[in-house]
């Protein structure tokens, strides 16, 4: 039956274990701290953006409000450890149940919407949440932000050692990953890309298309939520601005570069877009002496393209290549098998 | 033909990608190479400031004060032998690059960081200082009792102080709060409490405005409810200059008292023609000229005559508290102290006390920040600050 | 035998149009009814309000004893009752096995979670959803592009394939939208062939088309419509000599 | 009755910024079925680039066309390199691609005009004005003239002239538009330079009072966006009353239940305005009529 | 003269129109029958630009008109009425009656009112409603409307697709006579695709039938009507039974 998958999905494990093996290897060739951040935020951010394209490539649909399940975790986490003392972990599980049961709610309500108006709906439900924490001082700091959130540990490793921290972060990224992967290689997979084909069809087959919307919506929360847990347990500081619509239209765009239709491509858009702004940054300090002001043109023109001419994404043209590759090699082989039998 | 072409925009990419990782991670050793070579000795001191996002607006005089700097230091040579490099990032008005820059500049071996503009990053980014263990020259207000951070600018009661004084002496005892809902606007309020307490002066009313609105008149419609006596604003422009223009306009008569972040040149601009009942709690920096004869406007007046010939315009307070932290470095690699933790004990157990630009510093007590000899409540004339004393 | 489907005094009014007037009739089990008339007849209309696309302005829909109307579209399919688009509804992107697991939905139980950690329910149900899709195909002579894109399919195929996808889950009463427009003589036959097959194992059909021909060979009972009402009812011996029929076809013999 | 007064002038001042966003939204959206993100930048430009004209000695009855000249030409540039090669793609590209654009012109605004904000004289120089207890600031007046004059004007335009019924017809329905004659293609990029040339305006008028600054275009976009939800979609008058009243919900709710918290009152109202009628609330009203 | 020339039109990757050829000679009345799905809008559709030919030519008075898209074919003298109406809901009757000339209004701004008052003499059901809106006009009337809509640009060829359908006889019978007055009083070629074969046959001077993509059989409708093949497929009757 593993056959089965194979033959309807294509193989799992030879990206998978690609991945994991640069995952495991980077840190060997990264001896500058500030690299290891990046990796590790990468990591963090790329659980949201693997939610976000579960609910953008596979169902359809657009959120532009997902910086607030990420401030729901992060705040949760932080309030309970930062102010009230409580355990990191248990704090986590109530930051995603919590998340749950709110995103499943507002889910409900408006992924009725289509297109630009669950796009504003979702931008507004963020706005709502960050002037909430703004609001809500007593718990959340306010505006002058969270301080003292402790670094997590676990069963005595302190994972305040970024190292340490940086493999728990892509372990949980491989589950997330795993999980993920799981849902779409299944019906349950099958049914969110049928929508995306033809929403009324599915809904023809017996299927609850708004029940499922709503799932895949509260389950990218859920990731979002995580990943805010995470975050807020790394950098040990909080403040309203992280969790602004801003960092939506962030995520979004990782989403889109990277191609929205795979979550291989989520998290290479989320690398890209990292990277990528630390070396417009980089170059534009080095050889121009300009700063920040050339990164928000470039990193407009970059969108701009990628959605002109690569509308499916990097992750796409990664694909295809690779096929290129393939069929060359194999052309070669056969090549070289040709001329072997020549000379024998 | 099309496949032909997205081939070579991937192989761009890929290259542009492949280069990133690269320039990133050894931007560090071949700067030091390029150095170390002609000057020997090289230290580099960080700076992470807003010079972009919402809080440039503070953030953008202090990058100037960077370069200022830096042009300064190229042009002396090396000091001991020493070479001293800034290394500045923009860190964009957002706390999540603030640390990533942060984590950048350890790994490139600072020996001391100042900055950030904001409050809320300045302790997003103080964790990994005290981790490192290098000093943070604070240019923004915080509470902290980590031992390595210096606070260079005013705490927010020495600043509340200017206005409290004023309020005493002219016996106004019931005042409104305005401010604005981001990370400085909301610092003021709690030491003004205290302040206020002990001289019986009494809060009416308390709001606040959304630091990007562009009209605050309903705020100060439910002010006016209350009939106070004077109103203190603490927020930084554009908003504070919105506040000024619709307490103008709905014909306010009371004083009006703003904070620091108000006492640049930007808010002169916006309030100009509605400026009659405004006071700002400004630095010396502002009116130096006007100020009397001194070794404190010997020291501002030079800073200041270098940074307008350099960019045409006036610094202001947050410029100052850059330049001081850079400048208490640079003292301390004048005496030879080259290390972070050299630097520190420097700092602390021989140089501790140093006349800065923004007022008197007591380095063994760094976390009271600047004294308020630097400061003082300023009006505006003529579309000119105005020395009240 | 019993009635499946009923329909009772069903309306549809859009504006102050009635596209649909008063319709009224009944399907029984193992029966193949064609809906037919002249474009613009309230044909499309009397189809959707049935498969609950849109409400009806009054009267109802009851199938086995149970009101239909009110009901959501997905429903349908859990009750047994699967339906063909007149402009082909197939998943462009997914292939041709995939499009007709999709059809076995209603009978699997895999959820997010169980899907998620890859429970051994999860295996058990591909496995159902693969053979029944395997048996369909074969019935249909599509398995030789099962792992096809569906959107690569010539478009007589695509409608073998939609007609696969809702057949799959052996459903009680199938609604076809014009099963056979656009088809060639020869794949108008093999359609008919299909809906024949599955007569006899007991589905029973109720379809709209144009092509008199195939209608004539393939209903047990003819409902004709013009301007939304129902003019005639009979079986296809009955239509074909039927003057309202004729005259509604050919133009009212006025000029 | 001075508070209620003055609340409601508050209101109505801000809302007509939100009702000038909304006006240039609507067009597009109508003629396009694009929500463009870079509306907001649209006025940015429009604001800045008439401070620079002024700046550079031109008196204010020249500078204020020719920053919206410029404003438009750009909004024509944008529709033809890149929605139009874009057009029918998902809704969701054309939301990344406009957010694409509206983040680089916020870019070219910031080399251009760096951070410091800009402050632009009033047409006007007068004092405030007293009206009913309330005090109302000559600009505000000056504004909402202006609204009610745009909407006079794009009524004729729309309803009355001939390019106006086409450009009607293309949005209603481009194939049978083209049949007509018509180059539907032609008007999408109408649609564009005419709303660049109202986000323009939009800017010009706001930014005696906000000042202008490369970072304004996110929040005044947004709100005009939620004014046009309010208000219908499809119909510019609606989408003026929309902003309005966006505009008072916002006074109002500040005024009597918490500043703090008068934004996202102002956002829970769009967001009950979407579930339970997301047409607007003045689409039936008025019919189909733009 | 408008002659086509071995026209295919391929809708994604299905060909739809196989090769077609014919020809409307000046004042003449065509119609095209054929079943559903047979390919008749498509052609037309073709003809007007708003799918692109994948072979073949198509001339009108000598000047090529294939490949051109709809908005520069209206230019060249064709006019299609599509199917369905399509009139303009949202715009007054007199709008959407000057929108059909806007190929022209410009050159001819001062024309219009003469042009507009000779369509409503035409249509006389029209005048009354002038000022209302398309939209709420009677099924009947939106197809006067789109007729007289598609008559404004002056073409010398009108292409009319499906106009009885969903219309009551007695309006059927109207739209059918003021096809024969715009033959006569216009000299306007026309080619008219119905469904309806009895009204195709009554005007038409010559009729084509089209089968899944081609040009089964072409006549007078004299011809066309005696022929037992077209009895049989489009009544539905097997004569022998």
């Amino acid at each position: 039956m593993a056959k089965l998958d194979n033959v309807l999905y294509g193989h799992l494990w030879r990206p998978f274990a690609s991945l994991m093996v640069i995952v495991l290897l980077l840190p060997l060739f990264v001896k500058s701290s500030y690299i290891l951040t990046v990796l590790i935020l990468i990591g963090i951010y790329s659980l949201i953006s693997i939610g976000l394209s579960l609910l953008l490539g596979y169902a359809g649909q657009i959120s532009l409000g997902h910086a607030a399940f990420f401030g729901i975790g992060a705040y949760v986490s932080g309030v309970l450890t930062a102010k009230y003392a409580g355990s990191p972990w248990i704090a986590m599980v109530i930051g995603i149940v919590f998340t749950w049961l709110v995103s499943y709610v507002i889910g409900m309500a408006i992924l009725r919407l289509k297109g630009h108006f669950l796009a504003l709906a979702t931008m507004a439900i963020n706005i709502i949440f960050f002037i909430l924490i703004l609001g809500l001082d007593e718990f959340t700091g306010g505006a002058s932000g969270l301080v003292g959130i402790p670094s997590l540990s676990l069963f005595q490793l302190n994972l305040g050692n970024p190292l340490y921290f940086y493999f728990f972060v892509w372990f949980i990224v491989f589950v997330i990953i795993l999980f993920s992967m799981n849902i779409i290689r299944s019906n349950i997979g099958r049914l969110l890309r049928s929508i995306h084909d033809s929403e009324i069809a599915t809904e023809t087959l017996g299927v609850n298309v708004a029940k499922y919307k709503v799932i895949i919506f509260s389950l990218s929360a859920v990731y979002a939520s995580l990943a805010g847990s995470l975050y807020a347990h790394f950098i040990s500081f909080i403040a309203p601005p992280s969790f602004y619509i801003t960092f939506s239209i962030l995520l979004l765009v990782m989403v889109m570069v990277g191609g929205v239709h795979s979550i291989w491509g989520a998290v290479l858009g989320t690398a890209i877009i990292m990277f990528l702004n630390e070396w417009i940054r980089y170059i534009g300090q080095t050889y121009f002496h300009i700063s920040g002001q050339v990164e928000i043109v470039v990193y407009g023109l970059i969108i701009i393209l990628v959605m002109m001419f690569m509308p499916k994404g990097l992750v796409d043209i990664l694909e295809r290549l690779w096929k290129k590759i393939k069929s060359v090699q194999i052309k070669g082989a056969e090549k070289r098998k040709m001329t072997t039998e020549k000379g024998a | 033909m099309k496949k032909a072409v997205k081939g070579r925009m991937l192989l761009a990419l890929l290259i542009v990608f492949l280069f990133g990782i690269a320039g990133c991670g050894s931007q560090s050793t071949t700067q030091t190479d390029n150095k170390g070579k002609d000057q020997g000795k090289v230290v580099k001191i960080g700076v992470i400031v807003a010079e972009t996002g919402p809080a440039s607006t503070l953030g953008h005089a202090q990058a100037n004060t960077v370069k200022l700097i830096q042009k300064e230091l190229d042009q002396q040579g090396p000091i001991n032998g020493t070479k001293i490099q800034l290394i500045m990032h923009d860190y964009e008005t957002n706390d999540t690059k603030a640390v990533i820059a942060m984590d950048k500049l350890i790994s490139e071996g600072v020996v001391a960081v100042v900055g950030a503009t904001q409050t809320s990053t300045t302790m997003a980014i103080l964790p990994k200082a005290v981790q490192a263990n290098i000093p943070l020259m604070a240019t923004a207000p915080v509470s902290t009792d980590k031992e390595n951070v210096y606070m260079l600018a005013h705490s927010s009661s020495t600043i509340i102080s200017q206005v409290v004084d004023y309020l005493v002496k002219h016996n106004i005892k019931k005042v409104a709060w305005l401010n604005a809902r981001d990370a400085f606007g909301v610092i003021g309020l709690p030491a003004f409490k205290e302040l206020a307490k002990q001289h019986d002066i009494e809060i009416v009313a308390h709001e606040e405005f959304d630091a990007t609105a562009s009209d605050m008149t309903v705020q100060l419609t439910n002010i006016r409810k209350k009939n106070p006596e004077a109103v203190i604003v603490w927020s930084r422009t554009p908003g504070a200059g919105i506040v000024a223009r619709n307490f103008k306009s709905l014909g306010f008569t009371i004083p009006m008292f703003q904070s620091t972040a108000a006492a640049n040149k930007g808010f002169i601009e916006q309030v100009q023609g509605n400026s009659d009942n405004i006071m700002v709690v400004g630095s010396k920096l502002s009116v130096v000229d006007q100020l009397p004869e001194s070794d404190q406007k010997k020291r501002i007046l030079a800073f200041r005559d270098a940074y307008v010939k350099e960019f045409g315009e006036e610094p202001d307070l947050f410029a100052a508290h850059a330049y001081d932290g850079i400048q208490l470095i640079i003292e301390a690699v004048k005496a030879g102290k080259t290390t972070a933790k050299d630097i520190q004990n420097f700092l602390k157990n021989e140089l501790k006390e140093y006349p800065a630009i923004s007022g008197t510093l007591d380095l063994t007590n760094p976390l009271k920040g600047a004294k308020a000899d630097g400061l003082t409540l300023l009006r505006i004339e003529n579309n000119q600050w105005k020395y009240n004393q | 035998m019993a009635n499946l489907l009923e329909v009772k005094q069903l309306t549809k009014k859009f504006g102050g149009i009635t596209a649909v007037d008063r319709i009224d009739f009944s399907l029984e089990e193992g029966e193949v009814v064609a809906v037919i008339g002249p474009n613009g007849a309230g044909k499309t209309t009397l189809f959707n309000m049935i498969s609950c696309f849109i409400p009806p302005t009054s009267g109802e829909v009851i199938y086995k004893g149970e009101r239909l109307t009110g009901r959501k579209i997905f429903e349908l399919a859990h009750l047994g009752i699967s339906r063909t688009f007149q402009n082909l509804q197939i998943f462009n992107n997914m292939t041709v096995l995939e499009n007709v697991m999709m059809g076995v939905h209603v009978k699997l139980k895999t959820n997010v979670f169980s899907a998620g950690f890859r429970l051994p329910t999860v295996k058990k149900n591909e496995e159902i959803a693969y053979q029944l899709a395997l048996d369909v195909l074969e019935m249909v002579e599509l398995k030789d592009f099962m792992y096809k894109k569906a959107g690569n399919l010539s478009y007589g195929l695509q409608k073998q394939l939609e007609f696969a996808r809702a057949i799959v889950y052996h459903p009680q009463l199938i609604l076809l939208d014009e099963p056979m427009a656009g088809l060639n003589d020869a794949e108008t036959n093999r359609m008919a062939g299909y809906i024949k097959e599955l007569k006899k194992k007991g589905c029973s059909f109720l379809f709209v088309e144009h092509k008199m021909a195939t209608v004539m060979e393939l209903a047990d009972r003819i409902i004709v419509m013009d301007f939304g009402k129902k003019i005639a009812e009979g079986t296809p011996h009955e239509i074909a000599r039927n003057e309202k029929v004729i005259s509604a076809y050919l133009g009212e013999e006025a000029f | 009755m001075d508070l209620v007064m003055q609340y409601l002038v508050t209101g109505l001042t801000v809302g007509s910024i939100y009702a000038l966003m909304a006006i240039g939204f609507v067009t597009i959206y109508n003629i396009t079925g694009i929500l463009n993100f870079a509306q907001g930048e649209f006025a940015m430009i429009g604001a800045l680039s008439c401070v620079s004209f002024v700046n550079l000695g031109l008196p204010m009855f020249a500078a204020i066309p020719a920053a919206i000249i410029l404003t438009a030409i750009i909004g024509f540039a944008v529709e033809r390199t890149v929605i139009f090669p874009v057009r029918n793609r998902s809704v969701i590209t054309l939301i990344v691609i406009t957010i694409g654009v509206s983040t680089f012109i916020k870019g070219l605004g910031l080399i251009i005009w760096g951070t410091s904000p800009r402050t632009l004289q009033p047409v006007m120089k007068m004092g405030p004005i007293q009206l009913l207890g309330a005090v109302i600031n000559p600009q505000s007046l000056f504004i909402f003239l202006t609204v009610l004059l745009l909407l006079a004007v794009l009524y004729v335009f729309f309803d009355k002239t001939f390019i106006g019924s086409a450009l009607r017809a293309s949005e209603k329905n481009p194939r049978a538009a083209s049949l007509m004659g018509i180059n539907t293609s032609s008007m999408s990029a109408l649609a564009f330079t005419l709303a660049a040339a109202l986000g323009a305006i939009a800017g010009i008028m706001i930014a005696p009072l906000t000042d202008a600054t490369y970072e304004m275009g996110f929040l005044i976009g947004l709100k005009g966006f939620v004014a046009m939800v309010i208000g219908g979609v499809n119909n510019i008058s609606g989408a003026v009353v929309g902003g309005l009243l966006l505009g008072v919900i916002e006074a109002f709710s500040g005024g009597f239940i918490s500043t703090f918290y008068s934004d996202a009152i102002a956002f829970g109202v769009l967001l009950l305005m979407l579930f339970f009628k997301p047409t607007g609330l003045f689409s039936k009203a008025t019919g189909e009529r733009v | 003269m408008l002659y086509v020339q071995g026209l295919s039109t391929h809708i994604g990757k299905i060909q739809i129109l196989h090769s077609i050829d014919l020809h409307v000679h000046q004042g003449e009345i065509v119609s095209i029958i054929g079943a559903n799905g047979a390919g008749k809008s498509t052609l037309l559709n073709t003809l007007a630009g708003l799918y692109f030919p994948s072979t073949g030519k198509v001339t009108l008075e000598g000047e090529v008109i294939s490949g051109l898209p709809a908005h520069k074919v209206v230019r060249k003298g064709l006019s299609l009425v599509p199917e369905g109406r399509q009139i303009f809901s949202n715009l007054t009757v007199k709008e959407n009656l000057l929108l059909g000339m806007y190929s022209r209004y410009y050159k001819e701004k001062n024309q219009a009112k003469d042009h507009i008052e000779m369509i409503l003499d035409m249509f006389p059901s029209l005048k009354k409603h002038i000022d209302n809106l398309g939209g709420n006009l009677s099924g009947g009337e939106q197809q006067m409307l789109a007729i007289g809509r598609g008559l404004m640009s002056k073409p010398k060829i009108i292409l009319l697709d499906e106009p009885s359908m969903g219309l009551a006889p007695k309006i059927v019978n109207e739209i059918l006579e003021i096809l024969m007055r715009i033959k006569k009083e216009m000299g306007t070629m026309i080619i008219l695709v119905e469904q309806n074969v009895k009204a195709a046959l009554k005007v038409a001077d010559r009729v084509y039938v089209m089968e899944q993509g081609n040009i089964a059989l072409h006549g007078t409708p004299e011809e066309i009507s005696m022929n037992p093949q077209v009895k049989s497929a489009y009544l539905g009757i097997k004569m022998t039974s």
